[in-house]
């Protein structure tokens, strides 16, 4: 099939991505349906939270892909800036705006899970907190794409952007933990539930995790080869000006 | 102290605009370019200058050698003439102003803020900048514009002179300074369109270019 | 380099709007924060630390997409970057010209405008410790941003959305010193941090920053 | 059918339709976006070979 790195020419990126966006898509609604339909209606109550319980099947998965999708960006910055390939350069561009949401999803549903524990709509909880400061960051990265017209430099500066701006992400997780440690040092309640979900809880979680991450994917391909097109085109008006 | 440009393309804002540039600047010789505005002479020097990296071929100088100088002369307003000087003269580590301050007669100007200079003046102080880089080759954008003719006369002089001190100048203009340069047009050089086949052809990442 | 500085730290003098820009500036925020919040004491002396941190911040960043901007129009940009200094040093004596006219006032201004705050007395020397250490990383993480938008258009707006979160950290550690020391609490953990990421973005952001103004002045 | 959601019924279920809502229009916007540009594009190259 050839090395990975073939990919990076767009018209095999374009190709490759018509034969897969069908299938990806589709199993991705299925896995998503099946995971959310199954948390919601067949998971009993938690003991102690009762029915909000069921928002981890979406907020895990959103705050998982929040991350997950800014490391994406973070690798996709380093292809460019040591490989030069165009595709990994739109890609970046292409999954930041599907990361924002992520975080906004992640965020929204974080803070209406904890309404009913902490008594009001927004807690700044290290976690909570550390989203909002992530979701500054796409929308740096994403203001910066805009702001600049020639597409190489663009892809340059965002890449760059998006490597400083892990460190600091980092850097400002730590911080925020040791800002607020004093309020939710004994919450039983961990927002991220991974390591206390009893296993009826579990699959289902598995599933919706894996119908975000084959949505995330299906939705890079498809914006990708949006970019890849939106690319060729102002390439193609330019060489008619230049006549 | 020559400047060898071999199968040199260059692009402008992601597009490739100048393609297969051959040419060479021997010591003591001048080599102005000709070509239509916008054909991308300013992105060609830039390239040269190595402000920009070329998209293929090489331009090969000694490392340190080529002083560049752009319309903008990147004088400071409020600093005079001579600490305008003085500075460029520290950062490339020169020793004095005073040839420079001869060379384009600003000595009687010496103390007067560089904001308070006419367009021509400046231009003189911009000019006197290069010799105080003390680097052999000159890369110039459109020297001239905005000088009077007695300038013009003056900056060719001052070329003149560099030229026969052993040094070189590669200076993009558009009116006839008097000197004895080879021109190079680079208007053949233009880049053609990639030959038009389908969208979806193979080499789909040069059409991105 | 030295000429650098030398004629950096000149032209902020003589523009005159480099030493006042940003004190005046840190004044209004100070100024504005009782009127907002109201002038009971025992509150104010509660989030002094805080509120002047955030003006020092503030006026750093007010002052940022002046450090390229000037050079870049009148041409030296291009001229600096075609000369023997090495890009990571211009833009480090960038960050230095930059702390030098605005992060350094505004830690000798502090304990004036903390008097404004009922900042109580054995918090002045902790804020002024803390944005010792902290303002040089504001300039430096603030010189990275102003290279990354020098040229755009409408590039100040996206300096500041750039530039925020990249000071949250040093925010945090920074008040959190202030704040210790004033409750008398132990301040090595805060000031250890602030004094990490100081270093750690001095000696490694220069080198984004070069890139970045070099991928900017193609 | 309707799972009994207790008193946070309301909790959950606004955070369920926020983010369906939130993902419903992030795909939306990017077949939209997709199909503009592949139709600019079409558009160019018809121009070009034609």
């Amino acid at each position: 099939m050839g090395s990975f790195w073939e990919y990076a020419n767009p018209v095999k990126f374009t190709r490759m991505a018509e034969t897969v966006l069908p299938w990806v898509s589709i199993l991705a609604t299925v896995t998503l349906v099946v995971g959310l339909v199954w948390g919601f209606f067949f998971t009993p109550d938690d003991y102690r939270q009762g029915s909000t319980v069921k928002i981890i099947y979406i907020h895990v998965p959103a705050a998982l892909m929040a991350i997950n999708v800014w490391f994406m960006m973070l690798v996709t910055s380093l292809v460019w800036l040591i490989r030069r390939h165009h595709v990994s350069a739109l890609a970046a561009k292409a999954a930041a705006p599907v990361g924002a949401i992520m975080t906004v999803i992640a965020l929204a549903t974080g803070a209406i899970w904890g309404q009913p524990m902490w008594g009001t709509w927004w807690e700044w909880d290290p976690r909570l907190t550390s989203f909002l400061i992530l979701f500054l960051f796409y929308l740096g990265y994403m203001a910066l794409w805009e702001a600049i017209d020639n597409p190489d430099t663009a892809a340059d500066l965002t890449a760059v952007l998006c490597i400083v701006g892990s460190v600091f992400a980092v850097l400002s997780r730590y911080a925020v933990n040791f800002w607020n440690q004093g309020l939710h040092q004994g919450a039983s309640l961990s927002l991220d539930k991974e390591e206390n979900v009893a296993d009826v809880f579990s699959t289902p979680l598995y599933i919706a995790m894996a119908g975000f991450v084959l949505l995330f994917i299906a939705l890079v391909f498809l914006r990708t080869r949006t970019e890849i097109y939106k690319r060729r085109a102002s390439a193609l008006l330019a060489r008619e000006r230049l006549g | 102290m020559t400047l060898t440009v071999t199968d040199l393309t260059i692009s402008r804002g992601g597009i490739p605009v100048l393609e297969g540039l051959h040419f060479t600047l021997e010591a003591g010789r001048a080599l102005v370019l000709r070509g239509p505005n916008g054909v991308g002479k300013t992105t060609l020097l830039r390239t040269i200058a190595g402000l920009q990296p070329p998209v293929s071929g090489d331009v090969d100088a000694p490392p340190e050698s080529m002083a560049y100088a752009a319309h903008s002369d990147g004088l400071k307003a409020t600093l005079s003439v001579a600490e305008n000087l003085a500075f460029w003269a520290d950062v490339f580590g020169t020793k004095s102003i005073e040839a420079a301050l001869d060379g384009f007669k600003l000595r009687e100007l010496m103390d007067r803020p560089a904001g308070g200079l006419s367009a021509g003046q400046k231009r003189r102080l911009g000019l006197a900048r290069l010799l105080v880089t003390g680097r052999p080759i000159w890369i110039l954008d459109e020297p001239t514009v905005s000088l009077d003719v007695e300038s013009v006369a003056l900056f060719a002089n001052a070329v003149r002179a560099h030229l026969a001190g052993g040094g070189s100048a590669l200076i993009a203009t558009h009116i006839d300074l008097g000197l004895e340069a080879d021109v190079f047009d680079v208007g053949p050089y233009r880049a053609k369109a990639t030959s038009n086949h389908d969208s979806f052809s193979g080499d789909f990442d040069e059409g991105f270019l | 380099m030295i000429a650098l500085v030398v004629r950096d730290l000149r032209l902020a003098m003589r523009a005159g709007g480099g030493f006042g820009l940003g004190l005046a500036f840190f004044l209004i925020v100070t100024v504005l924060v009782p009127f907002g919040v109201g002038p009971e004491s025992t509150l104010l002396s509660k989030i002094a630390p805080g509120i002047l941190w955030i003006g020092a911040l503030l006026a750093c960043l007010l002052s940022l997409d002046r450090i390229f901007a000037l050079d870049w129009e009148d041409g030296s940009l291009d001229l600096l970057a075609t000369s023997p200094l090495p890009m990571e040093g211009v833009v480090s004596i960038k960050a230095l010209a930059h702390w030098v006219t605005t992060g350094l006032p505004l830690c000798l201004s502090a304990p004036l405008f903390g008097v404004l705050l009922h900042l109580p007395d054995q918090g002045h020397k902790w804020v002024v410790l803390s944005l010792l250490i902290g303002t040089p990383a504001l300039s430096v993480i603030g010189t990275f941003g102003s290279a990354l938008t020098v040229g755009l258009k409408r590039g100040g707006l996206l300096l500041s959305l750039l530039v925020l979160p990249l000071y949250v950290p040093t925010l945090i550690f920074g008040a959190e010193v202030a704040r210790r020391g004033i409750e008398g609490l132990s301040t090595a953990t805060p000031l250890l941090m602030l004094g990490g990421i100081t270093f750690g973005t001095i000696a490694l952001l220069p080198f984004a920053s070069a890139l970045v103004l070099r991928v900017n002045l193609r | 059918m309707m799972p009994d959601l207790g008193k946070y019924a309301d909790a959950v279920l606004s955070s369920y339709v926020v983010s369906i809502a939130l993902l419903v229009i992030l795909v939306g916007m990017s077949l939209r976006a997709s199909r503009k540009a592949r139709a600019e594009l079409q558009k160019l190259e018809d121009r070009r070979r034609g």
